[in-house]
């Protein structure tokens, strides 16, 4: 019942929040609501067994017995850190927005909680089709909330990346479809329950046909990651999204989380384990060196941090194809970070855009002279972001290097070159923005507002907090990728 | 209990001090100086206490490890070598705080002064303290970290704000390198444990990667056409990175620059902290360097190098502190030759480097504090506005002599009278020397003389110009108060006597930290594996090769004195714009200009960035083509709705005629 | 007996001569016929197998069918009645304002 | 844009009054028919062996009456409905403006 309640409390509450009438009552609702899922979410994680990388609290209710289709919901260490992270940063997105003066904030706050229960529903899934129809009720909010509350362009980028990643998940359904029916054929009965088609998977007798199945699934990944050359709706998307909308951009893990959950256990029964491996090593370091230069031309601040946001997710692919224990931990914890650290990043964003009305980092200058608590934070999430160590970014690079460099030794030198890209265009986002002398003619900006500086301050503490004691949630991490690896070792990979 | 049990303490808490001051400061009056003043006089009174047992009893190394994640550990290590660093850091650090409570008390943001600071001292005491080679790497991040966060201090200054940027990143270009060399140094031990690493073992730590010296000294890769030694490739990333910190050709450029933030900062980087932490990252890991010798070559040529270079710089500065800075950059070149020559002395390298290293933080600190002193009072640091301060500020003036006489090198050889500069660079030419003639080449030997001569034209130029003479412009200025000159004194005492009454002791303390206390290193067994023999210490070098380096530093201070202080030749003639000498010196070779424009904006962000922007709009117009294409094809499918029932009806009939007869002809075939 | 081949292959050439006149014909009255023929055609083959099965229910439904054609004859004629009230005509394919 | 549009279908226009004269309609018309033709001789068509004898049992009015109030009611009430909501459909259509 656990997990059924903390899927299904978000969207039970979505509903209740579009009936409401006022911005009060909407933003209540809303947060008792994603404060309810915090709370379960903390007493599930300390119910939960980290040393184990067996699925736990697994409910099961039969559905459609006649094509295998059943309500299943589990977890394990794969996806507890990133429900985690999930369950944490809503309620504080929501006291965030706690002042703002959006239009039909009903349905704000209503899309918010419905793309929470989506991406927990993904998560909590253990039936391929639960987990396809949660996956496609992720694209829906997040389509209306950048095309209801986006910047200037956003009924070409909300139409784009709704199309391109729908694409993308209609591939990776013909990969569900095609390991469905392949493991029907071969023993007789249907079932969609994930880690029993992951198992049947090795039985299909035609290596192609494999083949073709694990590269529809990761096709349907890495898009949602994203992922180099497939990336060209990220920044439209997180640009123009109002920022709650790249805040929840942010907290869409689904893409990785498919990586880890289903990618990495099929990917030594592949006919050709080790051009997977190559694919996804090479897509995931020319990501990072990518992005990072994409990030450094950027004029347009949250564009930058979209293109970084690229760049991150190459280290995911890329610490996921390394096949070291410490690697593919080091990519799970990456997504971890990568969600609190972006938050702030793009809480920050939205902060400048209101207070100044501009994001082009030229025209900015000085602001920390005006706005100190704010420069506090957003030096702290971009130290985080460009890597410092002893905050969470680092510990994620670190393992994601140094355990891919065991394996793919050309992949790694590619991704360490883009280190010192990555600290420059931080640094100078930095010195254009916050630092210099203050342009007048910005007005009179004031500092960002009490709840403001609960979030952001919260969410900084706990990327400092995980920096510097990662075991919380990379052990269980640990255990889980220890496992995977065991997988791959077994078959001599 | 053991005073060595509260060694965690020593960098705990500076770092404690940190928060306390950056979110209380504000309340307290001074900016809460007190806070880190007292933390760090607590982790220097420990460090005192630990080293003075050290001396004691060697064997005591206080070595204390706590799991982190996965096969790695945070942990202090407290040896010789850390001991004295520890000392000397917090010690320095405690007197510039002191200075600092003076020097910043007019400053509306003193708290996050004393903050930042607090934090910088804990990072490079965490630094000296760790016990694995990752834990090292953080709080080397984190000595980064504050350094861009202290240069940037004044940040509605758009200078310091850009100076911050480039020290940040070219440092990081050497912490890149220092990070990749961990990480080839990780997973080679992790092949070495063929991926199954034992509970309990923490790969990283410094004595579990010594003891696999032999292991990957064994080890090489083809790297295009060449093989490539793995231990050598290590300990040159590991070189890398301490080329960045320690500001080494060619990665100097970020250390003249730095001297946007307050001086108090500039002293902390060039004397305590940062600037030290490469010198002590090749020294902590010298064994490695050792069994590698192509790398230690490397390190003694670099920094004969470096030292010479920036010397020449030093000479045409006209800026109080640039002057400072370079020369800091050619005394860490003395270092980093210190640390290479032990391809001929071995384990002594060590001792006679750090040696170096502590007499440069005392005589360095206190330049730089004078210099502080002096720009506090008179509000310029342009040396040709300068002239006569001695007469106003005479403590002032008499410790930046003992610095600067420190810095020259002046003494008597054969015996360990002399400043304490002296006696340590003095060791250093020697072991050149030694170098030499145990056939590594003689190029370092004579480098390091020559920069001795420049080193002491450089700064008994600036004495003259800045103290001596008339005034050249009328300025304001008095002397400083207590808080300043009472540290002011304090190091002037060190740079005198700290060298002469410790040489004995003091190398034979920290170049047997390797040999006897840590990890009983084979050192010469170390050096076989590297495919050379040590050679055997020996005093015997001829009179000139003892009497050189003071020959040359008396030179240089005659010289200055003809030039400057007699000014027997006209200046204005030499120092022209038409000099093509003086202009490349004064320019600094265009290094500014080749590394910084030309590199890093025209190649890398015009060319690069912009090469890649004009990519990702390529990729941005095949996904929208992709998307016109199908709304183009509905366009033109659309035509055949004609929207007259007859035509569908013959449409559906021709369809299923033909469906019907292709299944019957497939049927037929099959 | 008459072989049921020869019932099924009248009803074909009825159902191909309705389907010739509705393809060709523009005139909305005499599509509408065409298409009772092609009705008509499939009610032939209805009786035809449910007398050669010896089972009623076709005839029952061929009964159905020819009550539902009157009902669909009625509409449509009302429709082309209205269709030629505005237009005064009532070719078929000039109605075509849904198109697209 | 609007320029193609109109050439394509002034294409297609031209095309389909060319071959007006039911020509096409035909051909279709015909394949279609000999479709059928060919598949209903190339089908072995199951009846009963022979009709019943007794001239009685030639009538199936009584079967036919008897299924559609026992078995078949349900889609007769529908029918009915159906019917007359037709009627009335078709008046109210029929009868067009002039009730307004």
């Amino acid at each position: 019942m656990l997990l059924s309640m903390i899927v299904l409390i978000p969207l039970i509450f979505a509903v209740l929040t579009l009936l409401t009438k006022t911005r009060a009552q909407a933003r209540a609702l809303a947060l008792v609501s994603s404060v309810a899922v915090l709370l379960l979410t903390i007493y599930t994680y300390f119910m939960f067994d980290s040393t184990s990388a067996a699925t736990q609290f697994e409910e099961m209710y039969t559905w459609v017995p006649s094509l295998g289709i059943s309500y299943n919901l589990g977890i394990d260490g794969i996806s507890l850190p990133l429900i985690l992270l999930n369950a944490i940063v809503i309620p504080l997105l929501i006291l965030f927005t706690w002042n703002d003066e959006k239009h039909a904030p009903n349905r704000f706050y209503s899309l918010i909680l419905i793309t929470q229960g989506a991406v927990l529903g993904v998560f909590c899934a253990l039936d391929f089709f639960l987990f396809y129809v949660f996956w496609e009720l992720t694209l829906i909010p997040l389509f209306f909330m950048v095309s209801m509350w986006g910047g200037p362009k956003k009924h070409y980028a909300s139409i784009k990346f709704f199309i391109y990643t729908h694409v993308a998940s209609l591939v990776m359904l013909l990969g569900i479809f095609g390991l469905y029916f392949a493991a029907w054929n071969n023993t007789g009965t249907p079932s969609l329950n994930i880690p029993y088609l992951l198992s049947q998977f090795q039985f299909i007798g035609s290596g192609m046909t494999r083949d073709l199945i694990f590269l529809a699934l990761l096709f349907g990944f890495i898009v949602k990651l994203p992922v180099f050359p497939f990336h060209s709706w990220l920044p439209d998307a997180y640009t123009e999204a109002p920022t709650a909308g790249s805040v929840l951009f942010v907290l869409l893990k689904i893409g990785g989380y498919g990586i880890f959950k289903i990618m990495l256990p099929l990917l030594p029964f592949t006919a050709s384990p080790n051009l997977m491996i190559t694919i996804m090593g090479a897509l995931g370091a020319v990501s990072v060196l990518y992005g990072a230069f994409l990030a450094l031309a950027q004029q347009d601040m949250k564009r930058m941090v979209a293109y970084s946001s690229l760049s991150h997710m190459g280290y995911v692919t890329l610490g996921a194809a390394g096949l070291v224990s410490l690697s593919v931990s080091g990519a799970m914890f990456q997504q971890f970070s990568h969600g609190l650290i972006m938050s702030i990043m793009f809480m920050a964003c939205g902060v400048i855009n209101n207070a100044t009305g501009t994001r082009i980092m030229n025209e900015l200058g000085g602001l920390a002279q005006r706005m100190p608590k704010l420069a506090v934070i957003m030096v702290l999430a971009f130290m985080a972001s460009l890597g410092l160590p002893g905050l969470t970014g680092f510990i994620a690079e670190f393992s994601v290097l140094s355990g891919s460099f065991v394996n793919l030794q050309g992949y790694v030198v590619i991704a360490l070159m883009a280190i010192v890209i990555t600290g420059a265009y931080h640094l100078w986002a930095l010195q254009r923005s916050m630092f210099g002398v203050y342009k007048e003619k910005l007005g009179n900006v004031v500092d960002i507002n009490g709840y403001q500086t609960f979030a952001m301050g919260l969410i900084a503490i706990l990327i400092v907090y995980f920096g510097l004691n990662p075991s919380p949630v990379l052990d269980m991490m640990l255990t889980n990728s220890e496992y995977l690896v065991g997988l791959m070792a077994g078959m001599g990979v | 209990m053991a005073i060595g049990d509260y060694a965690f303490l020593i960098p705990l808490l500076p770092a404690l001090a940190f928060v306390l001051t950056f979110f209380l400061g504000k309340k307290l009056p001074n900016g809460g100086a007190i806070i880190p003043i007292v933390a760090i006089a607590t982790s220097f009174v420990i460090s005192l206490l630990i080293t003075l047992g050290l001396l004691q009893n060697p064997e005591q190394v206080i070595n204390q490890s706590v799991s982190w994640f996965a096969m790695l550990n945070l942990g202090i290590l407290v040896d010789p070598l850390a001991a004295v660093m520890l000392t000397m850091v917090s010690f320095v650090s405690l007197l510039i705080h002191i200075y600092s409570t003076g020097y910043m008390s007019h400053d509306r943001a003193q708290y996050r002064y004393f903050a930042e600071t607090s934090l910088f001292t804990a990072s490079m005491l965490s630094l000296i303290i760790s016990d694995n080679i990752l834990q090292l790497f953080i709080s080397w991040e984190l000595v980064g970290l504050c350094s861009y966060l202290l240069i940037g201090f004044w940040y509605q200054k758009p200078a310091a704000a850009s100076a911050a940027k480039k020290a940040f990143l070219t440092t990081r270009i050497g912490d890149v390198m220092f990070l990749a060399g961990i990480v080839v140094l990780f997973a080679d031990l992790f092949r070495l444990y063929n991926g199954a690493i034992p509970d309990g073992i923490f790969i990283l730590k410094f004595d579990e990667i010594f003891s696999q010296i032999p292991q990957l000294a064994a080890m090489s890769t083809p790297v295009l056409g060449f093989q490539v030694n793995h231990l050598t490739l290590i300990t040159l990333l590991f070189f890398g990175g301490a080329v960045g910190k320690s500001g080494q050709f060619p990665l100097h450029v970020w250390l003249p620059d730095a001297m946007e933030g307050p001086t108090t900062v500039s002293a902390l980087i060039h004397a305590a902290t940062m600037v030290t932490a490469g010198v002590y990252l090749v020294a902590r890991t010298f064994p490695m360097f050792i069994a590698a010798p192509d790398s230690l070559m490397v390190v003694a040529y670099l920094g004969a190098f470096t030292a010479i270079f920036a010397a020449t710089m030093g000479i045409v500065m006209n800026d109080l502190k640039r002057v400072l800075a370079y020369s800091t950059i050619s005394q860490l070149g003395y270092m980093m030759l210190g640390l290479g020559v032990g391809a001929a002395i071995g384990a002594e390298a060590v001792g006679i480097s750090i040696f170096h290293l502590i007499n440069h933080a005392f005589f360095k600190a206190l330049l730089f504090l004078c210099a502080g002193s002096v720009i506090h009072a008179v509000g310029t640091h342009d040396m040709r506005q300068l002239g006569g301060v001695a007469k106003v500020m005479p403590i002032t003036a008499a410790t930046m002599i003992i610095a600067a006489l420190a810095l020259a090198g002046i003494g008597i050889p054969g015996t360990s009278i002399g400043f304490s500069g002296f006696i340590s660079k003095d060791a250093i030419i020697e072991a050149a020397y030694l170098f030499g003639e145990n056939g590594g080449g003689w190029f370092p030997y004579v480098l390091s003389i020559a920069a001795a001569l420049l080193t002491s034209i450089y700064i008994f130029r600036l004495i003259f110009m800045t103290f001596f003479g008339k005034p050249r412009t009328a300025y304001g200025g008095h002397e400083s108060p207590a808080s300043m000159t009472i540290p002011l004194s304090i190091l002037a005492l060190f740079a005198l006597a700290f060298g002469a009454l410790t040489t004995e002791r003091f190398n034979k303390f920290v170049s047997e930290t390797f040999v006897n206390n840590f990890v009983h290193m084979d050192i010469p067994g170390l050096a076989e594996l590297g495919g050379y023999h040590l050679a055997a210490h020996a005093g015997h070098e001829p009179l000139i090769i003892l009497w050189l380096p003071v020959i040359v530093g008396v030179a240089g201070l005659l010289i200055a004195y003809l030039v400057y202080g007699m000014r027997i030749v006209n200046m204005d003639k030499l120092v022209s714009r038409n000099n093509p000498v003086y202009k490349l010196l004064y320019n600094r070779y265009y290094q500014n200009a080749i590394l910084t424009n030309f590199l890093s904006i025209k190649v890398v962000y015009e060319g690069l960035a912009f090469a890649g922007r004009a990519v990702d709009r390529g990729f941005d117009w095949i996904v929208d083509w992709i998307g016109n294409i199908s709304l183009d094809a509905g366009d033109a499918l659309r035509q055949f709705q004609t929207g007259v029932v007859q035509n569908y009806a013959m449409i559906v009939i021709t369809g299923v005629s033909l469906l019907v007869i292709l299944i019957a002809v497939v049927r037929e075939v099959l | 007996m008459i072989p049921v081949e020869l019932y099924i292959g009248l009803a074909a050439v009825i159902f191909a001569i309705g389907l010739f006149g509705f393809m060709t014909q523009r005139n909305g009255v005499r599509m509408l016929m065409c298409v009772e023929l092609m009705l008509n055609s499939a009610n032939i083959n209805l009786v035809a197998f449910s007398s050669y099965h010896g089972n009623l229910t076709g005839q029952v439904f061929t009964l159905y069918v020819i009550a539902l054609a009157a009902a669909e004859a009625a509409i449509g004629f009302a429709i082309l009645m209205s269709i030629f009230r505005m237009k005064d005509m009532i070719d078929l394919d000039k109605i075509n304002v849904l198109r697209w | 844009m609007l320029n193609k549009q109109f050439t394509i279908m002034q294409i297609i226009t031209s095309v389909y009054r060319f071959f007006r004269p039911r020509i096409v309609g035909m051909v279709i018309a015909l394949l279609f028919l000999a479709i059928v033709l060919v598949s209903v001789i190339g089908t072995s068509w199951p009846a009963i062996d022979q009709l019943p004898q007794n001239l009685d049992d030639q009538s199936n009015i009584k079967g036919i009456g008897l299924l559609i109030f026992t078995e078949f009611v349900v889609p007769f009430e529908l029918l009915s409905i159906v019917l007359l909501s037709a009627m009335v459909g078709a008046i109210y259509i029929a009868k067009g403006e002039a009730g307004r």
